[in-house]
């Protein structure tokens, strides 16, 4: 197989795998700069998009319909998350709203396991998607093409959602200056529920459309977790674009790592992680700062 | 007041759970109690499972042990050698249990091993690969699934036996730890002795949490080899078959060779991207004896899954186990160790019989393909073909 | 002036009373593994205390300074590999020499990444601990050739050490490590306890309540931070080389985000700025983890409850409780 | 730009405060020199060696203390320790790790007289969370006190005080600017009229007028920037 076609399936798989990451570094940017909730569950929660649309396709609905569905659940999940224990935590110090959502991690991780059980599952992706396209020379799967464009569609949808409509735009403006937008009379608390939900139907999304590419087990969400954090961090808080180039950065550091087999590859993406915390605290394009 | 309410609720719960430990139930003959660690959860929890399901059958059927009835006491690794470790103690110590059976991982294995002076029972592994058990310490066995070696020799074999096989470029990849790392290197050390072409001998390895091996498929795609040996962990094997089969190695004409017994519940979930696998191993549901026969049918009667290699070893094991109590004639661990040395069983998989000298078993073994599934009463739709049978001297390592 | 009346300070200095309660209860728990001699018991409680140690080192950052460490058994597991390391290769017999390299190197390790660490505070501390906490994690697996990688440090000898005539190690008489590690542990909380109540130990309280008001007031915060950092880095390697001679195994596992989210669970449970609180804090854990575990696999959903629940409702954790039932006794 | 080619030279002793409009960068100016922002441009000398952009502990060390608008103080620390451990700070001994607090008694005695003087004594014991806002607003400045100040910069002490708490702070202001330099950034008017030696007015960042209160309160200019141009 000549170069070329080497060259395409990196950049593909790369490409399939950093529009992953961004999904889920997206959703969790929006909650934490909304609320300034860093919600340790948020891997959990993709892992229960994976799920739930395991479960959906595997009832028989087609495929593209699950993948409104399992958001739309998994938005559901978070609204009761948000009011029962978040909400409770709006004026605690950010160390126990750390530790509450790793508490929150851990429940949900068990409830994984004993509604599903542990062994891997597999979703039934419909027929036309399995085969083969051969594009130079190398035969990429149909499937993992249609998740770069399911993956590009969301973030278009979510870019248009910010910038257009009107609860985008105070979701937008708050992340920059919660009081100012509580002045203008809108109700804070509102914002806080629809920035969570926004955020937890992201991790559903990311987590349907990367259960067929990956396995769906009960330990998909705590590697997912950390390669988020990784990517708000150098891509910088509050900000599409850093995210955008930094989980491409990842997908693309992870491939290469696993396709060359540098054993050490990761090490160097904590320290860039490390680097920048340090030293540069608004990431590469970030405005706001992690107090 | 809410905060009061709050806090006696949790002492209550807290004093209920101590309460359900202390009150044992207290048992009219003393029972013998025989440790069983396995893992339930995490990534292998089928295969522990099964693993229980094959000790639980062999205390059925043995039923007594020196004349007292057989408690079995199972606890969870997490395929965690220091949780293990903490297991190990707790049903030694704790439970006074007199033998220890099961372990899935090399790593588990290992570390029990290493603290078995301090617990002074015997310890017979089932399900561990790894060539550091031969001859490691007169307290621990293994009566399980082929070693590395072993499953090197078999494989080897089988591919110079199978001429569709033979002349093609194999891609090694393994997952990266020491029981990945062994099985690599026997098979390409073999294979280049055999005359049998491998295109990376610098094999490459894989992280065990690894979910995404598109850019793994991508690199064999590039390296254009015909043929994949891969040493994962059971599990994984279909997942690895399933992403393979989307970039269309399978369609390509690949075959796979596994360095580790696919189990049957497993590929199931693969489907039809997990036909075309050989592996050799010790057992598979489509092996024909009157023993083998019987013991699925009570199998599949009693737990309603596929028999696996994983429950017929851990069966075995089990019955080599209590027999060499019953010939120790007492729970003396010594005593125990030198029954062990050199029992035999006559099982599904024909004797199986613990070497003196180096504690191992040997016993014969299978050369499988899975293919899609004949008619059969387990509602299977992936069997493991037997196309060749070794005798155990075949497979060594001499004695 | 009227002379200088007691100081008026919020931790309760050690009346006599409290004293003689204290070596009482040491000289108890000292005789334990005698009165009862199941050896299950001894080497849980011998394994509680270790990770006791390792909760206290951690409730010295998040206690007394407020800073959160996500994976501070990081540097347990650098302790400990270092003492097997030690062990293995340069001298099996030198258990002291050992642990006292381990001990050290630990800190020398913890310097560098001490002094990039002070330079944040908050939630970029606590990812920034993340950060070098998997780092040291991949490095420990993917170096296999000293590591032993994912199946973690083998062959490591355990020396019986003669401690006053006793053979402590793994395989020694488990109750001579659980006196070795009861005394190591005591003195760590004594001296540790001291320091938290000197004038540099009032500086970390300053700087935890106010960081801004504490640089406002001439303390130079990252300085002190580093000073807190590194004091809670020593005891984590102490505590990594008790945890080798007690388990005789160490492994990448044990350094892992998820283990190290546990011990910041075991100083929630024990409760924050007490520091033996940790301690009960680490028992209450594993017992929750081992017990529960062998009565149903879903013990994490369990945990996850006991976790929100306490955050919600009793944030000063089980001893803060203590203090609950005297303000209640009070009003 | 909040402060553009400002100018000021504050004497050894006395009170010196500055008013004007908000947003007339007068907190800014005062974040510059104690270096909570750092300067953009232009230089801080104190003593005559220049201290532009040196850390704040370092400034603290050299005299320059200073209050916050919002009260900033250690809340779960006692009233006492709130003091003592800026006078520690100041004085020395943090690094003795073994040595009990106790054993500091020149710090505990100094601190015993801040807390006379700012007649905070029978609050001693309490959490400072506890106290009330007025009080906190006091005990900020007794914190600033016990860095041994040469200049004390107080940014709106009396914000949300009673009158009489006022009228006690401004005493005390009044006294402490005998010994060292004060600085007052105020809106209170008649206070500042009454105790002020001399006044500087702020304006879109730059000085539009200094001199004593008499002259301020009859200058033109001074009166515009408040109450805008009649047209």
């Amino acid at each position: 197989m000549s170069g070329i076609a080497t060259a395409v399936d990196i950049t593909l798989n790369s490409l399939v795998l950093g529009g992953v990451f961004l999904i889920v570094a997206v959703g969790l940017n929006i909650i934490y700069g909304l609320s300034r909730v860093m919600n340790l569950a948020h891997g959990s929660l993709y892992a229960i998009g994976a799920y739930t649309g395991y479960t959906i396709v595997s009832l028989g609905v087609n495929f593209f319909v699950a993948l409104l569905l399992a958001p739309i659940i998994v938005g559901i999940i978070g609204l009761i998350i948000e009011r029962i224990v978040i909400a409770p935590m709006r004026k605690r110090s950010m160390i126990y709203t750390l530790i509450l959502t790793y508490g929150l991690m851990f429940f949900l991780d068990g409830l994984i396991k004993y509604v599903w059980g542990n062994e891997p599952r597999f979703v039934a992706i419909p027929a036309f998607m399995r085969e083969t396209i051969s594009i130079f020379g190398t035969h990429y799967p149909v499937f993992r093409l249609t998740t770069l464009v399911t993956t590009a569609a969301v973030m278009i949808g979510l870019m248009l959602f910010l910038n257009k409509t009107r609860i985008g735009m105070i979701l937008k403006a708050a992340s920059t200056i919660p009081e100012m937008v509580s002045c203008l009379g809108f109700n804070m608390n509102y914002i806080h529920i629809g920035a969570f939900i926004l955020g937890c139907a992201l991790a559903g999304v990311a987590g349907i459309v990367a259960g067929p590419l990956t396995t769906i087990d009960p330990l998909m969400g705590h590697e997912m977790l950390i390669s988020s954090f990784v990517v708000i961090v150098i891509g910088g808080l509050g900000s599409l674009r850093g995210a955008v180039f930094a989980a491409l950065l990842i997908g693309l550091v992870q491939t290469l790592a696993e396709f060359f087999i540098t054993d050490l590859a990761m090490v160097i993406v904590y320290m860039m992680m490390a680097v920048i915390l340090a030293f540069m605290p608004r990431g590469l394009f970030g405005e706001g700062k992690f107090e | 007041m809410k905060k009061l309410l709050v806090v006696t609720i949790s002492m209550f719960s807290m004093f209920f759970a101590v309460l359900m430990v202390v009150a044992q139930p207290a048992a009219a003959v003393e029972p013998v109690k025989i440790g069983v660690l396995v893992p339930l959860t995490g990534i292998v929890a089928q295969g522990g499972l099964e693993m229980k399901y094959g000790i639980e059958m062999a205390a059925e059927e043995k039923g007594k042990v020196l004349g007292r009835p057989i408690e079995l006491l199972v606890e969870d690794t997490q395929i965690k050698p220091p949780i293990a470790v903490t297991k190990a103690e707790k049903l030694v110590y704790k439970d006074g249990c007199i033998a220890l059976i099961g372990v899935f991982s090399s790593g588990v294995g290992l570390a029990i091993a290493a603290n078995i002076d301090k617990l002074n029972v015997p310890f017979l592994t089932t399900h561990v690969m790894t060539t550091e058990f031969y001859n490691l310490h007169p307290l621990v066995f293994r009566s399980g699934q082929l070693a590395n070696d072993q499953t090197a020799v078999g494989n080897v074999k089988g591919i110079l036996s199978q001429p569709e096989l033979k002349n093609r470029t194999y891609y090694v990849i393994v997952h990266d730890y020491a029981w990945g790392h062994d099985g690599g290197e026997r098979f390409i050390a073999l294979a280049k002795q055999n005359g049998i072409k491998i295109y990376n001998e610098s094999y490459d390895k894989a992280p065990t949490s690894t979910k995404d091996w598109s850019s793994y498929i991508s690199k064999i795609k590039a390296s254009g080899a015909d043929g994949v040996y891969m040493v994962l962990i059971t599990n994984v094997i279909p997942v690895f078959a399933k992403q393979a089969a989307d970039f269309g190695l399978q369609a390509k004409g690949v075959k796979f060779v596994s360095g580790a017994a696919p189990g049957p519940v497993e590929l199931e979930a693969g489907g039809e991207a997990c036909y075309g696998i050989f592996s050799a191993s010790d057992w598979s549901w489509d092996v024909n004896n009157p023993i083998s026969d019987k013991w699925e049918k009570a199998f599949f009667a009693k737990y309603k899954t596929i028999p696996s290699d994983a429950a017929v070893h851990s069966y075995v094991g089990a019955m080599n186990l209590f027999n060499a109590i019953d010939k120790a004639g007492s729970t003396d661990p010594k005593a125990i160790a030198a029954a062990l040395k050199g029992i035999s069983f006559e099982g599904p998989y024909g004797t199986v019989r613990i070497s003196a000298k180096d504690n191992c078993m040997r016993n014969d073994a299978v050369w499988t393909e899975t293919v899609a599934a004949p008619e059969n009463p387990f509602g299977a739709k992936v069997s493991m073909k037997v196309l060749k049978t070794f005798k155990a001297a075949e497979l060594g390592p001499p004695e | 002036m009227s002379g200088s009346p007691s100081m008026p300070d919020s931790h309760t200095s050690l009346s006599p009373l409290k004293l003689i309660g204290l070596v009482v209860l040491f000289i108890a728990l000292a005789l334990l593994p005698f009165v009862w001699g199941n050896r299950f018991y001894i080497s849980l409680i011998t394994e509680i205390m270790i990770y006791g140690l390792l909760a206290m080192s951690l409730d010295v950052l998040l206690g007394y300074t407020g800073l959160l460490s996500f994976m501070h058994n990081a540097y347990l597991g650098i302790g400990a590999y270092v003492v097997g390391l030690f062990l293995i290769h340069v001298s099996p017999t030198s258990l002291w020499l050992a642990c006292l390299v381990g001990v050290v190197f630990t800190g020398l390790v913890a310097l560098p990444v001490g002094w990039i660490q002070v330079r944040t505070g908050g939630l970029a501390f606590a990812l920034l601990t993340l950060a070098f906490g998997m780092m040291f994690y991949t490095i420990v697996w993917k170096w296999y050739g000293l590591t032993g990688g994912d199946d973690g440090l083998m062959g490591v000898p355990s020396p019986d050490i003669q401690l006053f005539g006793w053979s402590v190690g793994n395989t020694g008489n488990p109750a001579h490590m659980y006196l070795l590690t009861l005394f190591v542990v005591a003195i760590a909380l004594i001296l540790t306890r001291r320091i938290i109540s000197s004038p540099f130990g009032a500086v970390l309280e300053a700087i935890r309540e106010n960081e801004e008001r504490a640089a406002f007031v001439g303390i130079n915060v990252r300085r002190y931070k580093l000073f807190g950092w590194m004091l809670a880095c020593v005891l984590a390697g102490t505590a990594g080389a008790l945890y080798i001679l007690c388990k005789g195994y160490i492994g990448p596992v044990t350094m892992s985000a998820f283990a190290g989210a546990g011990v910041l669970m075991m100083v929630l449970l024990g409760g924050l700025g007490t520091l033996w609180g940790p301690i009960v804090g680490a028992g209450i854990f594993i017992y929750i983890q081992d017990y529960i575990s062998t009565m149903t696999e879903h013990w994490e959903i369990f945990l996850g409850i006991v976790v929100i629940f306490l955050v919600l409702f009793m944030p000063t954790g089980f001893v803060g409780l203590g203090n609950f039932f005297k303000r209640l006794r009070k009003d | 730009m909040a402060t553009n080619r400002l100018c000021i030279e504050f004497e050894k002793t006395g009170l010196r405060s500055i008013i004007g409009p908000n947003g007339a960068g007068k907190t800014t100016f005062i974040n510059i020199i104690t270096g909570r922002i750092p300067a953009s441009s232009g230089k801080v000398h104190f003593q005559g060696a220049e201290i532009t952009n040196k850390p704040t502990h370092e400034l603290v060390k050299l005299g320059i203390c200073r209050t916050f608008q919002i009260t900033s103080i250690f809340n779960n620390l006692t009233v006492f320790e709130n003091v003592r451990i800026a006078k520690q700070a100041n004085s020395g001994g943090s690094l003795r790790i073994f040595s009990t607090k106790k054993s500091l008694k020149k710090v505990a005695c100094d601190t015993w007289v801040i807390l006379e003087r700012l007649g905070l004594k029978d609050l001693a014991g309490l959490p400072a969370k506890n106290m009330s806002y007025g009080d906190q607003r006091i005990l900020e400045v007794a914190i600033a006190l016990a860095g041994d100040p040469e200049i004390l910069f107080l940014d709106e002490p009396t914000a949300g005080m009673s009158p009489a708490e006022t009228k006690h702070i401004s005493d005390l202001i009044k006294g402490l600017s005998k010994e060292i330099s004060i600085v007052l950034v105020e809106h209170d008017m008649d206070m500042v009229m009454r105790i002020s030696d001399k006044i500087t007015v702020l304006h879109y960042g730059s000085i539009i007028a200094e001199g004593a209160p008499e002259e301020i309160r009859t200058n033109q200019l001074v009166r515009e920037a408040y109450l805008g141009k009649d047209t």
